[in-house]
């Protein structure tokens, strides 16, 4: 409990160090220059915040949250974009996909009260599918697999901004997301939030009306994922085609609430920067380090007999896979991923009271004291 | 102190592991920023499916740089290969894509990009490169709205010129082309009269299908159906029901291999319908042929046909067919259809600096863009001003014995562009 | 305008493509409403069945360890490479008759221990350090052990034999050798019921079969539905938790192996991104059909395959996936608990 | 106190289990002897189901926890049934979905001695012959007195030499923790079990037990004969409510 009477000054510290990086980047190698992945991070957290009030906090498995992201692309995109009707610019943009992310997390929501746990998790993961397919299918309104070109930047009084202002813009957005998080998960619907996900039917015998905060939270996730698909796309200035709204980015999305420490505000930022880190970073640098050692696929002539041939076998395979950088990105992904979970299961940093909940033995936790952990 | 410990310690252990990584990695490959060396970037999906096409790709670009010794006009050429696909997707994603871009664009010493392969991660380069005027060159791109006037969206090619040049060239032509070449074969050659047009509902596939469906209706082909298909599907038995229900005498399918291309025309075979099955150039490659296997590509089977932009690597003279010949010396295989298409761009972009006064930015844009009769791998072919090249044989070929096999050049004429 | 080039060699391959005139080629067109459907039912059922057996085995662990296991289609993709590696080493394609028959005998078999054994190890370095974990920490494992096992998939579709096409292309589908060729088995007026049809329905009905006289009346059985109802009064009744989770991960493992290779039989192809879609049908039958319910995951899995033909069928292939999807969420929002799942415990 | 001489069949000496940073025992001893009922009292939280489930290897722990004179503190769960230590846990845990029947099984689970099991399961129809009319009823569908009756006739099944009993009367109807108590002390005594039992009914446990012990936040801090304990005053003032 008391760790979060830590020091005061540490997350303006923080902020002031993000914000000044830009400042401070063209005085550093070319290889710390880290502005892009950063935004890109920055976009991430806030998809993973609004996806931790729903998984998170109230303790509803989502596996389609790319749907809300989606959704907040496109609708930012038909939005803005000059080759329809409406043109509304960039801010008002963002409060049009708001709103429309909301009303989608009601739409989803209200009808699913019902169905609980994994049951709720493949509803959620169905809905992303078919708004994937719809966005493909309907290409008269969406553009199907052309996407929306061109999205307008993110701007400030009138002007577009660039990379660094874009860095600013969105780190700006981050922080006022984590400030709402946090102050949700403090105010009185955070803790419906809570205690329907530590027990529904206790939390209705506090007078809590659970139908009502779960569509909440419903609203508030979308709501905070289809703005991060619509900072997404004014970045990239189109709106990508609708298969970058699929289960990959739900799942990348859940990796980072988990990985960061499941219904942690902080650790949801944290999660982001590992994982979009190590895709947009240590395994962009890992492939460039690897692809200047200049492994070539080479193989010629007739195989030989004998042992040879178990040699040239091997030695084949291994020149035509194994030296591709490209070939493990996969396997380090995955691995990073479960080793992360062993050795962190509750995540990097996960909620204060995560610590203290004892270990009773539940139904999910079969054998338990076996002695089998080292 | 005590309650602190257990936060500070997996932060400044995430954020350690993660610092030494990126530096030991920054530290090996420390390239020699020498002043005379020129940046080419090549940025194609490495990660998951297209790894096979794409590796055939940057096999045709090293060597382009290799023949030359890796050295144009006194100037040395450092070449990367990035990769735009992330394994989380398993295929290209946008956002490394505009990294790469950027960081392309950023590179002082970057004066060509060659990519993209997919024309959607194309359509996120192409404003970045062309802000910094990097010229940009690819090799698999064939969507026409990227650079023809009212080929697509009203507002496309210049929503990606936002400089108001054209910097960004492509060496294959495009579906528009293409898709009228093959509905020409089906109704002159094949002499069909009813067809079934399939496509992966992607932007490749689907913009072929498209342009098939409005050349079928201008030239009497009857269109009995237009399916947009689940590539991810594990097997298409349902849709061949529906297909024999039409009495279709031609099967087309916008897509390529790695959307599953064979399996559709396994189950044509298997489900006893014997039409003809024509795809585009996104099949054009051994993985099509291994993945349908002999069954289903033998000659009672049914016939198969597959339409390219280009003439095959066998049918390829002078400088094609000895670029062929080298690398099946070096690879021990013949290439893939798209190497050359790599190693044409690659060799455009050399001959460009080769070309340019000055060895800026700039003046290599201009000297791309005033290529002109150039004699490569493709045979003599100019950029037009959209930034399209004028080279526009196609060819149709079959399979014959498990090797792809010629069966017609088609020229495609120019402004034949719908 | 075209200008067609042909040589004479070109005109032959043509003339080869035209041999019996143009109509030989049309489909025949000539089947009636009530054959169409019922060839629609015929490739539901097959490939329903294929789903079923691959979902449950998956929900045979997701009833024992609450796993929602991101890896068993990627399991069975490894099966199949499994599968291919011993087709293509034994030239297994060109046995006929008996030993033909034996053969897939065998290669269900080996491929079976093969998968069994690999989910095993799975749950051993991945799943069981995890065991007092939080389901979500498990479920972050198991999309990690996925890409692991992708990854292996790639690697293994670059080893240098024929059957991966000399491993040139390891990203590449592969053929699958038609061991049963796709011939017709019998056909009833136009509707074809093919060899593969069939043998579908001989590998799975059995399985299902044994599977259910497993859980249903031996000790191991019982004590694997005693593990997934109560695990901690089932170790008080002196049952090793572990073991039991160890069993049942290597016979869900090995019916993933038996399902590969009824797969890969029936569709003829193998790729290493394969098990992305084999995973997510049977994770969408075993939901359907109530989490950890045999024989409610045999029903899902019949009923999106039913599903998937009907609207390839008559409906459009483009939104297949959002029916099969839709039929889902309705049926959850009605029944909540799936078709024949019990009351869930309501816990995330 | 008077504990009888002899070797104990179980003594748990300085028990300690924590869950996280919290410590809940600390340091707990007790000894119970051959065809002794012991009973464990205390309030709601002072850890009589965690030293029991301690006991049976379910969660971990430190100190020495000894059965048959043998150290099995660092057994598997199983291990300790095998031994001949059973337990019937607090709430049941009947398995819901398993018939009554198959519930039975699953306690012989460790026996391969099938006539022997046959039998057994007759003697415990015989105890309670409810369960027989029921046997082919799902465990989920009895009632809680018929699911603790059920209970204990599992934790039989394994034939052990040594019961724990976690509130076997919690949530039952008056009548049924009647014929439970009836039951543990004129059956399974007369066979000469040895019982350890954890009750809230402190007034029932130490009328039946001939000894016992009284848990307070995780430490033993009485401990006596039955009549003694309740004689106590400060056991009648704190569980006796009078």
């Amino acid at each position: 409990m008391s760790a979060a009477r830590r020091n005061p000054l540490v997350p303006w510290l923080g902020i002031a160090a993000l914000a000044a990086w830009p400042l401070v980047e063209p005085y550093l190698p070319a290889w710390m220059h880290l502005g892009e992945p950063l935004t890109e991070v920055f976009v991430y957290a806030i998809l993973g915040l609004g996806l931790n009030i729903l998984t998170g906090f109230t303790g509803l498995l989502n596996l389609g949250v790319a749907a809300f992201a989606a959704i907040g692309a496109y609708t930012y995109s038909i939005a803005t974009c000059e080759i329809y009707p409406f043109q509304l610019g960039f801010w008002p943009g963002l409060a049009v996909t708001a709103a429309a992310g909301a009303l989608a997390g009601f739409l989803l929501g209200a009808p699913t009260l019902r169905v609980r746990g994994d049951y709720l998790a493949i509803v959620t993961l169905g809905f992303g599918e078919i708004v994937k397919d719809v966005l493909v299918n309907l290409d008269t309104i969406t553009k199907g697999t052309q996407g929306i070109n061109p999205v307008p930047p993110p701007s400030l009084l009138g002007t577009a901004l660039e990379a660094r202002g874009q860095y600013w813009l969105l780190l700006a957005f981050v922080v006022a997301t984590f400030a709402g998080a946090r102050a949700l998960e403090r105010s009185r619907v955070g803790r419906a939030w809570i205690s329907i996900r530590e027990d529904e039917l206790a939390s209705r015998a506090m007078g809590i009306r659970p139908d009502h905060a779960k569509m909440l939270a419903f609203a508030a996730c979308a709501s905070l994922a289809a703005l991060s698909g619509a900072l997404l796309v004014s970045r990239l200035s189109s709106s990508g085609e609708p298969s970058n709204y699929g289960f990959e980015l739900s799942i990348v999305a859940l990796c980072i609430i988990i990985v960061g420490g499941i219904g942690s505000v902080r650790g949801t930022l944290l999660g982001a920067v590992v994982m979009v880190g190590m895709n947009s970073i240590v395994l962009v640098r890992l492939s460039e380090a690897l692809n200047s050692s200049g492994a070539d696929a080479v193989q010629a002539g007739e195989p030989p007999a004998g042992i040879g041939a178990v040699w040239h076998f091997l030695r084949t395979w291994v020149q035509n896979v194994f030296l591709s950088p490209t070939n493990w990105k996969f396997l380090l992904f995955g691995l990073a991923l479960i080793l992360m979970m062993i050795f962190r299961p509750q995540g990097i940093l996960p909620p204060l009271a995560v610590h203290e909940d004892p270990p009773e033995d539940e139904p999910g936790a079969p054998g338990a004291g076996q002695g089998a952990r080292p | 102190m005590a309650m602190i410990r257990p936060m500070i310690r997996p932060i400044a252990a995430v954020t350690s592991a993660l610092a030494c990584l990126t530096l030991a990695l920054a530290a090996a490959p420390a390239p020699q920023d020498g002043a005379k060396t020129l940046k080419v970037f090549s940025s194609l999906p490495r990660t998951g499916s297209a790894n096979s096409q794409t590796t055939s790709i940057v096999n045709g670009i090293k060597m382009a740089i290799e023949e030359r010794g890796g050295q144009v006009d006194g100037w040395t050429i450092a070449y990367e290969d990035l990769d735009d696909a992330s394994p989380q997707k398993g295929n290209w994603d946008q956002n490394l894509e505009a990294a790469n871009a950027n960081k392309a664009a950023k590179d002082p010493a970057c004066v060509g990009y060659i990519g993209t392969y997919n024309s959607g991660a194309a359509k996120i380069a192409m404003p970045i490169l062309n802000k910094a005027g990097v010229v940009m060159v690819s090799p698999g791109n064939t969507y026409p709205g990227l650079t023809k006037p009212g080929a697509g969206e009203p507002n496309e090619p210049k929503i990606y010129r936002p400089s108001g040049k054209v910097s960004y060239f492509r060496v294959v032509p495009t579906d528009d082309i293409q898709g009228a070449v093959a509905c020409e074969f089906c109704v002159q050659d094949l002499k069909a009269k009813k067809a079934f047009v399939l496509h992966d509902r992607e932007l490749y596939g689907k913009g072929i299908a498209d342009v098939f469906k409005k050349s079928a209706a201008a030239s009497g082909l009857e269109v009995a159906g237009f399916e947009g298909v689940d590539p991810k599907a594990s097997n298409y038995r349902s849709l061949v029901t529906k297909i024999r229900s039409t009495g279709a005498d031609v099967v087309f399918y916008g897509g390529t291999t790695q959307n599953n291309a064979a399996q559709i025309l396994k189950d044509l075979r298997s489900g006893g319908c014997k039409a003809p099955f024509v795809s585009p150039d996104g099949t054009f490659e051994k993985a099509y042929i291994e993945a349908a296997g002999k069954d289903a590509m033998s000659p009672e089977a049914g016939p198969v046909f597959i339409t390219f932009g280009g003439l095959p690597s066998e049918k390829l003279t002078g400088l094609g067919a000895e670029f062929v010949k080298k690398y099946q010396a070096k690879h021990g295989e013949i290439p893939e259809a798209y190497a050359v298409y790599g190693y044409e761009a690659c060799r455009v972009l050399l001959d460009a600096i080769d070309r340019a006064d000055a060895k800026d930015r700039a003046a290599i844009l201009a000297a791309v863009a005033a290529t002109k009769d150039f004699r490569g791998a493709l045979g003599t072919w100019s950029f037009d001003e959209n930034g399209d090249t004028t080279h526009r044989t196609m060819s149709v070929n079959t399979v014959k014995d498990g090797e792809f096999s010629f069966v017609k050049a088609v020229d495609s004429g120019a402004g034949k562009a719908k | 305008m075209l200008r067609a080039v042909a040589a004479a060699e070109q005109l032959a391959i043509l003339a080869l493509a035209r041999a019996d005139g143009v109509p030989s080629f049309a489909a025949d067109g000539t089947l009636s409403t009530w054959e169409v459907l019922s060839q629609q039912l015929v490739t539901g059922l097959s490939n329903g069945m294929i789903i079923a057996l691959i979902a449950i085995g998956y929900t045979m662990v997701y009833g024992i360890v609450e796993l929602i296991n991101f890896a068993h289609g990627d399991l069975c993709m490894l099966g199949a490479f499994f599968a291919l590696t011993a087709v293509g080493a034994l030239g297994m394609d060109a046995w006929g008759g008996a030993g033909g028959t034996l053969g897939l005998v065998a290669l269900l078999a080996a491929t079976a221990v093969f998968c069994g054994s690999l989910n095993w190890t799975v749950n051993r370095l991945a799943y069981r350090p995890l065991r007092k974990a939080s389901k979500l920490s498990l479920l972050v494992a198991a999309i990690g052990a996925s890409f692991v096992l992708v990854n292996l998939g790639l690697f293994w579709g670059g080893m240098p034999m024929e059957v991966f096409s000399g491993g040139n292309s390891a990203a590449a589908p592969k053929a699958f050798p038609a061991l049963v060729e796709p011939k017709p088995a019998f056909t009833v007026g136009d509707v074809i019921v093919s060899r593969p049809d069939v043998l579908v329905l001989c590998v799975t009905l059995p399985l299902m079969a044994g599977l259910t006289w497993l859980v249903r009346f031996t000790k191991l059985g019982k004590a694997m539905r005693a593990v997934a109802q109560n695990p901690t009064a089932a170790a008080l009744m002196g049952i090793d938790v572990e073991r039991v989770i160890g069993a049942s991960f290597f016979i869900g493992g090995s019916l993933g192996g038996f399902a590969a290779v009824v797969y890969s039989i029936y569709n003829q192809t193998v790729g290493f991104q394969m098990g992305y879609r084999m995973g997510m049908d049977a994770f969408i039958a075993a939901v359907l059909g109530g989490i950890g319910n045999l024989p409610g995951a045999v029903l899902g899995g019949l009923l999106i395959g039913l599903v998937r033909a009907m609207s390839d069928g008559y409906i459009e292939a483009r939104w297949t996936n959002s029916v099969v999807f839709g039929i889902l969420i309705l049926i959850l929002v009605f029944r909540p608990s799936g078709l024949l799942g019990a009351k869930l415990r309501e816990k995330v | 106190m008077s504990a009888p001489a002899g070797r104990p069949m179980l003594r748990v000496q300085g028990l300690k289990c924590s869950f996280g940073q919290a410590e809940v025992l600390h340091g707990v001893h007790l000894e119970v002897h051959p065809g002794e009922i012991v009973s464990l009292i205390g309030a709601n939280g002072a850890g009589k189901s965690t030293t029991l489930m301690c006991i049976s290897r379910i969660h971990r722990s430190q100190g020495r926890i000894e059965f048959d004179g043998q150290d099995i503190g660092a057994l598997p769960p199983e291990q300790v049934v095998r031994r001949g230590l059973a337990q019937v846990p607090e709430g049941r845990r009947i398995f819901p979905r398993l018939t009554v029947r198959e519930n039975l099984e699953m306690g012989a689970f460790i026996r391969s001695d099938r006539d022997a099991i046959a039998q057994d399961m007759e003697r415990v129809f015989g105890i309670f012959p409810i369960l027989k009319e029921r046997s082919s009823q799902q465990g989920g569908t009895l009632s809680g007195g018929e699911q603790q009756m059920l209970a204990i006739g599992r934790a039989l099944m394994s034939r052990p030499r040594m019961l724990m009993m976690d509130e076997p009367s919690m949530g039952i109807a008056p009548l049924l923790v009647a014929k439970i108590f009836d039951t543990v002390r004129n059956v399974l005594r007369a066979q000469g079990m040895t019982i350890l039992l954890v009750e809230q009914n402190a007034n029932a446990a130490l009328r039946m037990s001939d000894r016992a012990y009284v848990l307070e936040t995780g430490s033993v801090v009485l401990a006596g004969t039955g009549e003694e304990l309740l004689r106590d005053p400060r056991v009648r003032e704190a569980y006796l409510g009078h």
